[in-house]
């Protein structure tokens, strides 16, 4: 059998690259990938530890369910705003969005 | 009689045994799987000239035609032909095309629609994965056929493809939305989403206990595949052919394999969901299970095949507007009717999947029926009559009049009122 | 090395390939491709774990849904997509230092404790059921459950009115 | 159930094999004589100017909305459908409640007429 931490070593390397993702990309809809690529490592962990620590309670598989609402949510209104952003701007760069900096 | 009622079982087991004489057992598994992968592929295949020669010749006789009946007895080896030709055809790729997403789009529009079968028992042992999420797997693949169509609209890099691939995106996933509420009624009463358990939790076909689902879960798998009168993906006349308008040879004749496969997929799975699946009354103890199955499947497919040949085109408004204003609604209360309906019936001392319990599902299914076609004739009429005091002002004297005659056209209507 | 670690391998690369794939490609579809094929990865994690359930709702959501809505986007906003996708090198080289070091912190806290080698228990048959029923269990999770449908609601109302067309 | 993903992994590599063979097959048979004009992008009878992005409507993006916001709720309604027979009635009213209140967002987005084709 695979131990837990394997699926912990691919968890950190998967939220590593999404946060690759998050800073080093200009594309708001680039960002917006990163972070779901981290919130699948989230995910991840959390079926890893459901599995390994407590497979016959179900919290490990009702959070991540919970994780699947959120990011859709996220994608929704994040995309809804780079789309309106881009809209009123032909930007969808984010360091052209800079209105509310200074 | 074993051998009759289920000869794949019996043929499996034959090989298994002739296998483990030089094999160690994981080796025979995984061989078995192989070759059950195998089968089921080559079925897939052999169904898709099945399903094209079926709608060709049932196309024809509803437009009092002969069909294709020049290659072997009636026309039965026209797929061959047909396959023969997509073969020799020239492969054109554009110019500016996404050459590797481009050639990826076809065969995994054709996967998508294979995987499906997977999960679709053909009798109680015959199936190739029993998973405890068989039918929500075949939403899951259903998926990735709509990034299939993403991805060769998006890589053509042709106007008219990226419009057909937006317009068929937006009737595919708005379809899915009352596909999955109504199956989710089926998942509720069966109390699994394995295929095997769902057709063993039907002794009264589901087609009785929840209509109102089979009827929404029949169109919107129409839509779903994209077929007439839901074909806007390939409304040739408006958007010459939609996504896969640079296809040419067999990357087409992938695209189109994929559009009958899954069209026999979801008459697999209307057949599992409502029609209780394999099984068929026992005649001497023999069952067919497999026939009874196959029977089933094709003539739910007949009924897409006369759909399409009746039915003309709907306008893309129209489409949109019949699955979001009247499917949704009507399948979000269905999932509340049938919930309340299942509490009450079991709360008179009814007993699921008896008789009694069946006929006070079906009793609150058809009044459901009634109130949904009483509210959209009211809506209509009340439409209507909008646009023609609107066209002429004057005209409240034909008021009573028109009443009358709408009266006449939508009995249901009035009489749920 | 069992076939089941051997399969576990496979599939993390998958993962994480697709995962770098998204964050370096200059061409936004393409990197919506690395995107979806490190989901289908994450997917096939799931079903090694034995939640399968979450493994089909990986791919019906997260691939079925919410990356066609990001490819959507894509194609929506596109025609500034192509130009300079990433910052400078300068920056590129920095960021993927500071994500080194992150992973590194990780890994070394990852390591300080002792994570079971094999799984305690084997998965309940009814997992489904017994999810469904802790969703709605009013001991458990039935507050975060309908709180998640008004979440649902307000995300809807929220990104349809920012969305939407106002003229 | 591993052993089933597993066949599910096979199978998915022969369909995959299935789709592919019939293209290999067409690139051992069939002629190949490109020419500019006819690998050109096929749209009208003159030439196509600019590339394939034209701008799209919002409303395609407002459609995909509305259908992940039912979509994902999938996730809750297929576990509380395989134990909706062993649940009590008040677990049963909670869905409905959550259904109710999808529901409202379907009523929002038809009002604001979100759902018409334009």
């Amino acid at each position: 059998m695979v131990p837990l931490s394997w699926y912990l070593i691919v968890a950190a390397i998967l939220f590593c690259v999404g946060v690759f993702g998050v800073l080093a990309r200009r594309n708001a809809v680039a960002i917006l990938m990163g972070i779901e690529l981290m919130l699948n490592a989230v995910n991840v962990n959390l079926v890893a530890f459901w599995r390994y620590l407590e497979p016959d309670k179900m919290v490990g598989q009702a959070f991540a369910a919970f994780v699947f609402i959120v990011a859709a949510a996220e994608t929704a209104v994040g995309l809804a705003l780079i789309i309106s952003v881009y809209r009123n701007r032909e930007t969808v760069d984010v360091e052209n969005v800079d209105l509310l900096k200074w | 009689m074993n051998v009759i009622n289920d000869p794949f079982t019996w043929a499996g087991n034959l090989i298994a045994q002739w296998l483990s004489g030089f094999m160690p057992p994981v080796g025979v598994d995984v061989t078995m799987m192989v070759l059950r992968a195998g089968v089921l592929g080559v079925f897939a295949l052999v169904m898709f000239m099945v399903m094209t020669w079926i709608e060709r010749k049932g196309i024809a006789r509803i437009q009092d035609r002969i069909g294709p009946n020049v290659a072997g007895p009636f026309g039965l080896l026209q797929p061959i032909a047909d396959g023969v030709k997509a073969l020799t055809k020239e492969d054109i790729t554009p110019t500016n095309a996404d050459r590797m997403v481009y050639n990826t789009a076809p065969i995994l529009s054709a996967a998508a629609a294979m995987l499906v079968f997977a999960v679709i028992p053909f009798g109680p042992g015959l199936i190739g994965a029993d998973i405890n999420i068989g039918i929500f797997y075949i939403l899951a693949v259903g998926g990735l056929g709509i990034i299939a169509i993403l991805m060769a609209g998006w890589s053509s890099n042709n106007k008219y493809a990226l419009l057909g691939a937006f317009r068929v995106v937006a009737q595919l996933v708005s379809y899915e939305v009352p596909h999955v509420l109504s199956i989710a009624a089926v998942v509720m009463l069966a109390g699994s989403m394995s295929m095997i358990t769902i057709v063993e939790k039907q002794p009264v076909w589901f087609i009785l206990v929840l209509p109102v689902s089979a009827i929404i879960v029949l169109l919107s798998g129409m839509a779903e595949i994209g077929r007439s009168p839901f074909d806007l993906l390939d409304a040739e006349s408006e958007i010459i052919a939609g996504h896969h308008i640079e296809y040419s040879g067999m990357k087409f004749a992938l695209f189109f394999l994929g559009e009958y496969v899954h069209a026999y997929a979801v008459s697999c799975m209307v057949a599992v969901l409502f029609l209780g699946g394999w099984s068929g009354p026992n005649i001497f103890g023999l069952t067919v299970p497999y026939l009874w199955f196959f029977i089933k499947s094709i003539l739910v497919f007949n009924v897409m095949v006369w759909a399409r040949g009746t039915l003309p085109r709907l306008r893309i408004d129209h489409l949109m507007a019949f699955n979001w204003k009247f499917l949704v609604p009507l399948s979000l209360a269905n999932l509340v009717v049938v919930a309340a309906a299942d509490r009450l019936a079991q709360a008179v001392g009814f007993a699921v999947g008896t008789w009694p319990w069946a006929l006070v599902m079906l009793a609150f299914n058809l009044a459901m029926i009634a109130v949904a076609l009483a509210m959209v004739g009211a809506t209509g009429r009340r439409a209507r009559r909008a646009t023609e005091s609107r066209a002429m002002p004057e005209a409240e004297t034909h008021e009573e009049e028109a009443h009358g005659v709408d009266a006449e056209r939508a009995p249901v209507a009035v009489g749920a009122h | 090395m069992t076939t089941l670690q051997v399969m576990f391998f496979f599939f993390s690369l998958i993962t994480v390939a697709g995962g770098l794939y998204t964050v370096i490609a200059r061409n936004l579809f393409h990197a919506a491709l690395g995107l979806i094929v490190s989901l289908a990865g994450v997917a096939a994690l799931y079903a090694l774990l034995e939640a399968s359930f979450l493994a089909a709702a990986q791919v019906a959501i997260y691939i079925g849904a919410i990356a066609i809505l990001i490819i959507f986007a894509v194609m929506l906003t596109r025609g500034v997509t192509g130009k300079n996708p990433v910052k400078d090198w300068w920056t590129y080289t920095i960021t993927a230092i500071v994500c080194l070091l992150l992973l590194v912190v990780l890994l070394t806290t990852l390591f300080r404790f002792d994570w079971p080698q094999t799984a305690q228990a084997a998965v309940p048959a009814d997992s489904i059921a017994r999810l469904g029923k802790s969703l709605v269990d009013p001991s458990l999770y039935v507050l975060p459950f309908e709180v998640a449908s008004v979440l649902l609601v307000a995300a809807l109302i929220g990104s349809a009115y920012i969305a939407r067309d106002k003229k | 159930m591993l052993q089933d993903f597993a066949f599910i992994g096979i199978f998915l590599l022969v369909a995959g094999a299935l789709g592919v063979l019939p293209l290999v097959l067409a690139w051992m048979v069939r002629p190949a004589k490109p020419n500019p004009i006819k690998s050109s992008t096929y749209e009208c009878g003159v030439e196509t100017f600019g590339d394939a992005w034209v701008q799209f409507k919002v409303q395609y993006y407002v459609y995909a909305l509305v259908f992940v916001v039912f979509d994902i709720e999938t996730i809750f309604l297929f576990p509380w459908a395989v134990a909706y027979h062993q649940l009590p009635l008040f677990a049963v009213l909670e869905m409905v409640l959550f259904i109710f209140i999808l529901a409202g967002a379907l009523v929002y987005a038809w009002r604001k007429g979100d759902l018409e084709w334009v």
